[in-house]
């Protein structure tokens, strides 16, 4: 696997839109290439090379393309946008979109990451060492159809709205979530292992949350459904189990009503 | 002598009302008289004739004096300003024309801005559920001749909407609604006993920032599901009960407003409203519409929708219309401090912005086109008085139902004074020229 | 004004019986002339087809429900808009582009004219400011009286008289231009959540059938005199088995003579005929009824129809049809809008996607060929997809491949999950027509412009008509090797000349042109009854004053082009 | 009879806003409708302030000095009312959760007794919070 090396050096005074810092846009590309390829500040375009020390060269494809982003990208947008394959490893903190409309590789935030990470993604994996902003693996405004596959890691904490309109693939998250977890989710696996605030699964058709720390204030629309002994993620316990979201319409499979699923460990 | 004239539009609020009778002098020049418009509508007619208007475009000195300067300059200093910018902000709209918003499109578009309007802090969030899930709504003459069963969730229209209970929804009386308010029940949902509560039949004393939990119950009752013994601070039997009356009208409407689309979770809220309202229509009629703040916020939203293609929050900084709230709206851009001018229009951000926004506009280079003196011209660089919209010019404007009435010039605006049509013509041609744009 | 000459294309003008012999097109003033000077600016057609500027008879281009669907649709937009480009203002929107992306598409396929299949009265002044930022073409709009209280009223008790003046007078108020009617009585029961589903079924409180409101109608219209005939979208579309309620609509207009002074021939005009020619009892058995449906129109020569092609593609539907569209919710659970207008119409707009491998979508785009290929005479069916409903107007080329080539239909075919099933209930597989060139002028130019009652003015290249004059990149002579090749021909004109300008060059726009705003203004009778009527609705029932309503000022319709008609004696 | 209470605090229209905002923002009358705090009376008693006295109001995001009034639309023990405009949005949370809409409904705040500070013009409060010189 190739890598490259890109170093921030000239920080933006707006925010830079840099859609083609991902594996698929670098792939077969020298160090030279690589810096003309566009970015925005704003409204005025320019490239790569002005902000970025590039060095090292790409893999011939997406999948042996490494690149690591070092320096302060903090006001940096849209890293690992529509990635297919290969590795991202940004070390610092950066800001909204990473790894947005992603299909495969890996991408690994060392640092926090902000809002709309992730979205809509279909495959691949993404870890956030930091905290994830908000809709974290959502869908894209006005669209019924959310993230669909691959696996989201977060070990810090994650804002509001995760996994919405989420109809596969897996959300975990070590530290404590916001408001609205898998709203008008209909598949799906999210796992919080810290506190979830309130307005959890809200208008979920199907898929499974489990939170293992506290809930503030319940959704109405989940039905207690008893306990039960799982084991989740390399965790066992006793879990209290609830059916919702009973305010929406669900499908029957082979007969029986399929609702969504919330654990709460006791 | 006087002349009166009739079917005027208030540009004040959603409810446009289109029966306001104003008199005025022989010669168009002075207002005299309002009748018909609520006390709000009545001050902003009355409000064209003070002495102390500002009649001058004023440009911040750096001593923090106002120098008047022409219109001329001003065109030039908003065009320059435009042209210069990387990231400029148009944010407003709201309270002007939709031909002066057609032309603001214009040079959004040439200057590659961001162009939002006041749904940003309004009902912008109703727009980004009416995009998870849809609007299944009707025009207020539906409701005025139709409704039995009306619903003020998270709404006050006693003050936010004055005429909004005489003109369309509880008082009227309608082809199938002959008795007026005694053929209609009220229900009103609000953490307060507003003035509008104290009118309905059933007041649910909502807990503050629980409306998505009570709106969930709500459709939970409709199905006969379990409920918990109370939600929201509402009792699980009072929940059943007020499911039954909405479920028992021949055709419901429920009208929501800032309580819903400001407080916690926002557009899940307006989200879950809408699926109750689709759920309603499984057992009766039922539509559901936001109570627009603005008189032209609608338009705003129609014109950016036809022309890019989006209701508000676009950004053009491509040459192309992008969209998602959050990242492309005004607040968020002005607290991140991604963009580097502000220009204001129909609309007072300074007053209304949370006062971390306001900081942001007051740090970078900005125009305020307003008649009035606001705190945005307060902390404006330049401030560009023009005629009062509805007042002093006409124009298309779109009510909160969408339903579009042309606004009529009743008196003539003080001498020199432009319209923000022919300042924002002015800018245009301007801007086009320092691009090179045909 | 410069005059112009198209020399030595391929012309197909139906007009003038011109089938594909080489001629000379002269322009001179924005019209068609005999000869011009030798100074004329000439455009060599070698190797290429001209035909006159396309005249679409219905799609939803303008409008409330159309801007609702802008609006909460922004996922369709993503990643697919088009950036400003020197004279072209930005463009977004795959199944409802913007409207300055409208002008310039159609611009860009050879279309000169447009009409805006329903425009809800009270929102006339939102339809108008929408034309008025369409650019390049021209456009009508067809204001909606099937489901308006006055209507209902006058019609239950038989006034033909009293109908056609409020007709008149909704058509000045709104610059409309045709009378169309959308689920006649069922929108109006929708008011309390109900429908019509046959011609028989009686409106709530008002009492009166579906039947009465057609036939009534078409009575004004021909009383009026109007150039176009009633518009109709009849009631249970799209519902397995609608196509008896089609076929008891169109007798209705059976024996009714069309009385104009525009050269149109028919009393009636059904629209997107393809949602309205199902079979079969549930979603498990829907068939194709496009043979009973062709046969009728062929039979009865007082009816038009246009086919309302899927192209499976992932659209929005939208129409005046609200019980309709609050079903297919029910059936796509997608999300679902819905507007209800004070007493004149309502409206719908759902997402929906036509998937090949979904053995209905797929037995829908058959249906849709099947009635072009089917109808005997071209002069009398339209090509149109009822854009968005059945598919963006921009796959009218896609439309045209299937149309003109067999060898496309089949592959098509081939490659659907459910192959068999959709050859079983469709007669698909047997048609080997393939429509010509000329036939398909006649289904996209001067058919629409006959019926539209614009005869005299487009759709033809006959000396002293519009000079709309569009030139593909096809050669008659050399039969077309790949399908595909149509398609991209009639994608992108070669060259598009729009009353004598040329506004496009090789699928660029060179030019804003000068769009009108077509509308028609009838002189009638002066009937104070009805004015008494419409003063005391508009006192007791509508949410606005009447002035409001009649204002629709010059910065509305900047450029509008009135057809006068007299229906005074 | 604590000298400061915690509650929650929301924003909207009142009535009397709508007419000062259209006679003039800079003018007293503005400050006379928008520059107040309206409390339900049990939670003026727990303050301890008289009615119609200056209050402090400080939250995470700012803080304000208006003027505490009876709630003339109550009860509503626990929630506080200040009307949309510069004294509110002084203190009002920014967070938008990424939707674009700032929380102006459902902001704790502090309230604390300040008799003897002023309640400012509202152009000036937020020209001072800007740090934008006034000649």
């Amino acid at each position: 696997m190739e890598t490259v090396t890109i170093t921030m050096k000239n920080a933006p005074a707006l925010y830079l839109e840099a859609d083609t810092i991902s594996p698929d846009a670098f792939a077969g590309k020298s160090a030279t290439q690589i810096a003309e390829l566009p970015v925005f500040e704003g409204n005025s375009p320019s490239t790569l090379g002005k902000y970025f020390e590039i060095s090292g060269s790409a893999g011939a494809t997406a999948a042996d393309t490494k690149i690591v982003v070092r320096g302060d990208v903090k006001k940096v947008k849209y890293i690992g946008f529509k990635m297919t394959a290969g590795e991202v490893v940004i070390e610092g903190s950066t800001d909204q979109y990473v790894g947005a409309w992603m299909k495969g590789g890996k991408l690994t935030a060392k640092g926090d990451v902000g809002a709309f990470a992730a979205t809509a993604m279909k495959g691949g994996e993404l870890i956030i060492e930091g905290n994830a902003g908000n809709y974290l693996g959502a869908a894209y405004r006005g669209d019924w159809r959310g993230m669909s596959g691959g696996k989201i890691l977060v070990k810090g904490n994650a804002g509001s709205d995760i996994g919405m309109y989420m109809l596969g693939g897996e959300i975990v998250v070590n530290g404590n979530t916001d408001v609205h977890v898998m709203t008008h989710a209909e598949g799906g696996k999210t796992i919080i292992k810290g506190n979830a605030a309130s307005k959890i699964g809200g208008q979920m058709v199907e898929g499974t949350i489990f939170v293992f720390g506290s809930i503030d204030v319940m959704m109405p629309g989940f039905k207690p459904d008893g306990e039960v002994e799982l084991e989740v993620d390399g965790t066992k316990a006793k879990f209290a189990r609830f059916i919702g979201d009973m305010g929406e319409r669900h499908k029957k499979k082979k007969g029986i009503i399929v609702y969504g699923n919330l654990y709460k460990k006791i | 002598m006087t002349k009166t004239i009739t079917d005027v539009i208030c540009p004040f609020c959603g409810t446009l009302c289109d029966d306001v009778e104003v008199v005025v002098s022989d010669d168009g020049k002075k207002l005299l008289e309002v009748a018909n418009a609520c006390v709000i509508g009545t001050e902003k007619f009355l409000h064209s004739q003070s002495a102390d208007r500002v009649t001058k475009p004023r440009l911040r000195q750096e001593d923090g004096s106002w120098k008047t300067i022409s219109y001329d300059e001003a065109a030039d200093y908003t065009a320059k300003l435009l042209a210069k910018a990387k990231k400029p902000l148009m944010y407003g709209w709201s309270s002007t024309n939709c031909e002066a918003q057609s032309v603001g499109n214009e040079i959004a578009e040439v200057a590659k801005a961001c162009c939002d309007n006041t749904a940003a802090v309004c009902h912008g969030t109703t727009l980004i559920a009416v995009q998870d899930i849809g609007l299944p709504t009707c025009t207020l003459g539906e409701v005025k001749n139709r409704a039995d069963r009306v619903i003020f969730w998270g709404c006050n229209p006693a003050h936010a909407h004055p005429r909004h209970m005489s003109r369309y929804s509880i008082f009227p009386r309608g082809f199938f609604t002959g008795k007026g308010q005694m053929s209609r029940k009220l229900v009103v949902v609000d953490p307060r006993c507003t003035d509008t509560a104290k009118m309905a039949d059933i007041h649910l004393q909502i807990e503050q920032g629980r409306d998505y939990e009570l709106l969930n119950a709500l459709r939970v009752a409709l199905k006969g599901e379990w409920l918990p013994d109370t939600v929201a601070g509402i009792p699980a039997e009072k929940i059943r009960e007020a499911a039954d009356i909405l479920k028992s009208g021949r055709f419901g409407i429920i009208f929501f407003g800032m309580g819903v689309t400001q407080s916690l979770s926002k557009n899940h809220n307006i989200d879950e409203a809408i699926a109750l309202t689709k759920d309603l229509n499984e057992y009766t009629k039922y539509s559901i519409m936001p109570m627009r703040g603005h008189y032209n916020v609608t338009g705003s939203g129609e014109v950016f929708a036809w022309q890019f293609g989006f209701p508000y929050s676009v950004d053009l900084t491509r040459g192309f219309a992008r969209y998602n709230p959050g990242d492309s709206s005004s607040i968020d851009l002005l607290c991140r401090g991604e963009v580097d001018a502000v220009f204001t229009i129909g609309s007072d951000p300074g007053a209304h912005f949370p006062i971390s926004a306001v900081k942001a506009i007051a740090k970078v280079d900005s125009v305020c086109i307003d008649p009035h003196i606001t705190p945005t011209s307060g902390v404006s660089k330049l401030h560009v008085p023009v005629a009062f919209n509805g007042v002093e010019t006409g124009g298309n404007c779109y009510r909160m139902d969408n339903v579009p009435i042309d606004c009529r010039k009743v008196v003539d605006p003080p001498e020199g004074m432009m319209t923000d049509l022919d300042f924002l013509t002015m800018v245009c041609n301007r801007l086009k020229k320092l691009k090179g744009v045909a | 004004m410069s005059e112009l000459i198209i020399k030595n294309g391929y012309v197909f003008d139906p007009v003038q019986g011109i089938k594909g012999d080489k001629k000379d097109i002269c322009i001179k003033d924005g019209k068609i002339v005999d000869k011009v000077g030798s100074s004329a600016k000439v455009i060599d057609a070698k190797d290429k087809t001209v035909m006159a500027g396309a005249v679409e008879i219905h799609a939803h281009v303008a409008g409330p429900k159309v801007n609702l669907g802008r609006i909460y649709r922004p996922e369709d937009k993503l990643f697919s808009c088009t950036p400003t480009k020197g004279m072209e203002r930005m463009g977004g929107g795959a199944s409802i582009p913007t409207t300055f992306k409208t002008g310039y598409e159609y611009a860009k396929m050879g279309f000169a004219v447009a009409m805006e299949a329903a425009m809800p009265p009270l929102f006339s002044r939102h339809v108008h400011e929408e034309i008025r930022d369409t650019p390049i073409i021209d456009e009508g709009a067809f204001p909606v009286f099937g489901n308006n209280w006055f209507v209902l009223e006058y019609l239950k008790n038989q006034e033909i008289e009293n109908t056609a003046a409020y007709c008149a007078w909704l058509l000045k108020v709104t610059k409309g231009y045709a009378i169309k009617v959308v689920n006649p009585g069922g929108t109006e029961a929708w008011g309390w959540g109900l429908n019509c589903l046959t011609v028989n079924d009686p409106v709530p409180y008002f009492d009166i059938t579906p039947a009465e409101i057609v036939k009534g109608l078409i009575e004004a219209n021909e009383y009026l005199g109007l150039p176009h005939s009633m518009h109709i979208h009849p009631n249970n579309l799209g519902n397995p088995g609608c196509y008896e309620t089609t076929l008891d609509t169109m007798k209705i207009a059976q024996g009714i003579k069309p009385k104009n002074k525009f050269g149109r021939e028919q009393v009636l005009h059904l629209t997107h005929t393809q949602f309205h020619s199902y079979g079969g009892t549930n979603w498990g058995d829907f068939e194709s009824k496009a043979k009973e449906i062709t046969d009728f129109v062929n039979k009865n020569k007082n009816i038009t129809i246009d086919t309302g092609n899927v192209t499976l593609d992932e659209t929005t539907t939208m129409t005046a049809d609200g019980p309709f569209e609050h079903h297919l919710t029910g059936l796509n659970h997608l999300k679902w809008a819905n507007c209800d207008v004070e007493l004149e119409t309502a409206a719908g707009v759902v997402p929906y996607i036509y998937s090949p491998s979904i053995s209905v979508c797929a037995i829908q785009w058959a249906i849709g060929l099947e009635i072009a290929l089917m109808m005997k005479d071209p002069m009398r069916c339209y090509i149109t997809t009822d854009h968005p409903n059945a598919g963006p107007f921009t796959r009218y080329p896609r439309v045209y491949k299937w149309l003109m080539s067999e060898k496309a239909r089949k592959a098509q075919i081939d490659s659907f999950k459910h192959k068999d099933k959709v050859l079983s209930q469709t007669v698909i597989g047997t048609l080997d027509r393939e429509i010509s060139l000329y036939e398909l002028a006649q289904m996209t130019r001067a058919g629409p412009a006959k019926s539209l009652g614009l005869a005299a003015m487009c759709g033809g290249l006959k000396p002293g008509m519009d000079a709309d004059v569009a030139i593909y990149n096809i050669n008659p002579d050399k039969p077309v090797a790949n399908p595909d090749d149509i398609e991209k021909a009639f994608s992108r004109c070669a060259a598009f000349i729009k009353s004598g300008v040329q506004v496009v060059s090789n699928g660029e726009i060179v030019n804003n042109g000068n769009k009108r705003t077509l509308w028609v203004n009838v002189k009638a009778k002066e009937n104070p009854q009805v004015m008494r009527d419409i003063n005391e609705k508009f006192v007791k029932y509508y949410s606005m004053t009447q002035a409001n309503y009649e204002a629709l000022g010059h910065h509305f319709v900047p450029n509008p082009y009135a057809i006068e008609v007299d229906a005074t004696n | 009879m604590a000298n400061e209470i915690t509650v929650n605090l929301i924003s909207g229209r009142t009535i009397q806003q709508g007419v000062a905002i259209e006679s003039g923002k800079e003018k007293p009358s503005y400050r006379t409708a928008c520059g107040i705090i309206e409390m339900d009376p049990a939670d003026l008693k727990a303050l301890g302030a008289w009615r119609n006295t200056n209050v402090k109001v400080t939250s995470a995001y700012g803080s304000v000095v208006v003027k505490a009034v009876e709630a003339t639309q109550g009860p509503h023990p626990g929630v506080a009312f200040i009307p949309m405009g510069p004294w509110a949005n002084s203190v009002v949370s920014d967070n938008t959760y990424s939707t674009g809409m700032p929380t102006f409904k459902g902001t704790p705040v502090k309230v604390e007794v300040a008799i003897n500070e002023p309640v400012l013009l509202g152009v000036e409060l937020v020209q001072k919070q800007c740090g934008v010189k006034v000649g």
